[in-house]
């Protein structure tokens, strides 16, 4: 492979660095240079403030309480719900529910409209490139109903294999088709659109895993058509605890509950309940209050920084790392090689390096890398290796971290 | 002392008294209502003669607001048509029970013309403005 | 009933009360006095920062990550763990389950040991003094299960009936019971040792709701030999977005897992997956890592003031409470007259005055107190009574604060 | 240079040209384990004579400790008994691996280790110290 020269301008941070807390440490005594964003991001501080304000001003119970102080807590609560409605298209609040994670979510449709409607023999269409989240819950639910799974394959240049996919929903119809809107280990974004829309031809309903996806572009659920999103708040700026399901009110309205308890009912008696209305039906016992005002401010920051400018900015950064590690021959990009149609999710392999060495090595320059299979063992062995090593950058990121993510590559290869 | 702004002798008149207040034996409309908040219930009977309300009873346990509100709406109810019953807006009811009324309170204030509107009138559950 | 003089000298504070943030507001430009500590408590400032300096300084995703933050973040998470097993004397912190809540927690049990263990015609043995949130969960067990539902009754008194328990044991030989260790409604302490040694001669497994509990009294799991035990952070000073469950590691290593995805897998294939270790097994998908931590701060704060002395506390404000609201010939106190056995949570009813309306009148004078069913609506049915309003205090609270509520209540009586 | 107390010559050694890595066609007892962590993978047949271990190798993929630590202690298994095995602590080989290893790499450290004891030797898993 020849070295080619970089000639891309430096690319600056789009959000302001100093605005990141953390960007302000050093690590083992050199600047932290955090290139572990897909994992988790990090929190602005206008993030953090919220939740603390919030229980240095505001805290109380949310729904049960007619006093002040139940009622302010009631109304950011609520308030948040219509924030992320907008975020991300929604027709109504109602269709956000308030879940711990993007895992918890899609846990939740397995659940609730897995169990109700997937019966023995009926066929979810995965893909080979989807994160533990997406498949260990549909596993579950294969072996409670006696439905199969059938992947989509993962083309060698690290795409989904598109061709493939068509013809799987013509072949089996499934009930259920769910993949990711962007890889969290080759940072493909396959085309959700045109996928949801052949799925619906084929009578299936869509959940789309917007773990990656949301925290870099602008989401439109009205405009994917998708039936059911879920996504995690701390890997868009927001707080840990707290993530979202969305759904299609209709759908949700005809769900069973997920998990039983205060503020899911209606009516209780002692042999018997009736369920809250939307969204309230699937947020059982106390929730994730002050998170779910951190993950407002997380949005509201989002939206002052554009989503449109976030996915530019991102999409800068990929390039500008994908052309460096092209610079060298022994570091192998797992996923496309052209930052087109992928997002800042970088894996790699180093010859003669394992990416656990690798990323050890990084860290003695402070550098934060995430080493392993990254929660999608199916695809490690799809493309037969134990592990890549993943840089992926976010709206703090350089193109200067980028460069010292790859002298600091060099020294690490030169060990070996 | 007028302890404040909600609870006013008009308010505490209508709770203490309530119009309308007792069982219709054959009501040609029925319908009742709980808020699960707070353990109101509102059960109301209509009858109609010539097309307009002759007469309505509501009955029910509940908190000083969402019983003055069952008795300002029932007054409100009397002698009109289905038509104008539905006319009858939330903000109609929030302004008789007062401005100074938190959400948690609202719903209480509002549980009347919840049972007229969705089990007298059957309208379907209100469906939300969409959001931009 | 004889209006009787009030003896008991002033009660302070257990805690500084500028320890917490929240209490120097005003609310509606009165001293906010804050008596819903049994819907969720407020916070010490040591909670609060511990979260923001999380954020602000070791944040990263944890258990995956070969680099100085994830290891830092993922020894604190393991390390709280640890911190909460010596708080309930558990045997091991594998025994530790992170949750977002005791809710939760309850559901996890039924979706998960219930499913394996309760079939059709067993009986699960509640009490009519439950939370929401420890029936709903039983009843969709049921109708999955064919399993029936029964409950020990509420004394007149506001007691359990443990005569009727101990009969209710021999004669149904229930699979499972669950109780909770303090009712959030009548804040009666159940005799809990005695009833598990009874349900455990009696073969039967027992999960208890310690959501009350815990906050208040020292727990040692060893010795009421609970075999689950589910609580929340939020109720004990710790931040919301938090739960614990507690079981014993046999049973815990028996069940089948709960959600599934990323953290709780050993190995994943396409068809197929195996589970982690415990506690790992349970919790899948991103943790609340910062929750916990404030977890941790919470219990490190209520163990310096130390449990012993909180239920003291506790329980002086509780007599001082019930003496005082004996004063009032038309309020009823729902639950024990006496403060023996009963924790700070204090429901009353009021003559010509509905919880609703005492709790809006009340907070007008900037006293918060929570009114309705309190998530216990068969424990309403019992009593015939569609709400009560209820006080409860915690290491926060002083005698004056309950002078306060007294006099606001009767101000309030006198308006209707 | 020395890049650091971790990657030492010593270490790199053991990783570029381990000991002891290959197959036993007819192991006396034989184990795999994987770190699902990192994707390491360790598989290790031993072959007893006269109640020592007469031969053992190590096979799988994985990070230089990982490796390193296998070839290390499959050095320290030869001739040894059952009895003498089960002496060789974690210890043992986190002090071979050196000082400098964070918790995350300790796993990759002590897999082989894992593989002999649980494995091989057929120990219960590790019932934790319990807590006070
Ligand atoms: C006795 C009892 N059980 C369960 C719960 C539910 O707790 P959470 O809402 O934190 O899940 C509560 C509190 O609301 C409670 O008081
Ligand atoms: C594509 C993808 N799906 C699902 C998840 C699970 O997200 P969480 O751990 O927040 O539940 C992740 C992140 O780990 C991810 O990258």
């Amino acid at each position: 492979m020849a070295v080619r020269k970089v000639s891309a301008a430096h690319i600056a941070s789009l959000a302001p660095r100093e605005d990141f807390p953390i960007l302000a440490q050093t690590i083992r005594g050199v600047p932290l240079v955090f290139l572990d964003s897909a994992a988790s991001s990090q929190k602005p501080h206008e993030v953090i403030d919220a939740m603390s304000r919030y229980y240095e001003t505001s805290h109380a119970n949310v729904h049960r309480g007619a006093y002040f102080l139940s009622e302010q807590a009631s109304a950011s609560y609520e308030n948040a719900r219509i924030t992320i409605a907008k975020f991300i298209h929604a027709r109504s609040a109602k269709e956000i529910i308030y879940t711990r994670n993007t895992t918890e979510g899609l846990n939740l449709i397995a659940q609730t409209w897995g169990l109700q409607n997937i019966h023995s023999g009926d066929v979810i269409l995965l893909t080979e490139m989807e994160h533990h989240s997406n498949i260990v819950p549909w596993q579950m639910l294969a072996q409670r109903s006696g439905a199969k799974l059938v992947y989509t394959p993962v083309t060698d240049e690290g795409r989904l294999d598109i061709e493939a996919y068509y013809r799987l929903v013509c072949e089996h119809a499934p009930k259920l088709i769910s993949f990711s809107l962007m890889s969290n280990v080759l940072g493909v974004i396959p085309p959700a659109k045109e996928m949801i829309a052949a799925a619906h031809s084929a009578g299936a309903v869509v959940l789309c895993d917007g773990a990656q996806f949301t925290a870099h572009y602008p989401t439109d659920v009205r405009d994917l058509d998708c039936d059911f999103l879920a996504f995690s708040g701390h890997k868009m700026l927001g707080p840990t605890g707290i993530g979202v399901l969305y759904g299609k009110r209709a759908l949700l309205e005809e769900m069973p509950p997920f998990l039983g308890g205060g503020d899911m009912i209606h009516e209780v008696h002692l042999q018997s309940f009736s369920t809250a209305e939307l969204p309230w039906k699937f947020e059982a016992g106390t929730p994730a209050i002050a998170e779910v005002i951190g993950l407002e401010a997380a949005i509201l920051y989002l939206q002052r920084l554009q989503m449109t400018r976030v996915a530019e900015h991102d999409h800068a950064i990929t390039k500008y790392a994908l052309n460096r590690l092209s610079e060298l021959p022994w570091a192998h990009v797992i996923g496309p090689a052209s930052a087109e149609d992928r997002g800042a999710a970088i894996s790699f392999t180093i010859d003669g390096l394992h990416p656990h060495d690798a990323a050890t090595l990084l860290d003695r320059d402070g550098i934060a890398v995430r080493a392993g299979h990254h929660c999608a063992q199916p695809l490690m062995e799809r493309f037969n290796i134990p592990a890549t090593a993943r840089a992926s950058g976010y709206v703090y990121t350089t193109s200067n971290e980028i460069d010292a993510l790859i002298e600091s590559l060099k020294k690490a290869h030169a060990v070996f | 002392m007028a302890i404040d702004d909600l609870y006013r002798e008009y308010i505490l008149e209508h709770y203490r008294s309530p119009h309308n207040k007792g069982d219709l034996l054959q009501p040609d409309k029925y319908a009742a209502y709980s808020n699960p908040l707070c353990g109101d219930r509102i059960q109301m009977g209509v009858q109609f003669q010539d097309g307009k309300v002759a007469d309505v009873r509501f009955n029910g346990n509940g908190c000083a607001i969402s019983q003055a509100a069952a008795s300002i709406l029932t007054d409100m109810m009397l002698g009109k048509t289905p038509e104008e019953l539905r006319q009858i807006s939330r903000d109609d009811i929030l302004e008789m029970i007062g401005p100074d009324i938190g959400p948690a309170r609202q719903k209480c204030a509002l549980l009347s013309l919840d049972v007229l509107r969705k089990g007298i009138l059957g309208e379907p559950e209100a469906e939300d403005e969409e959001l931009d």
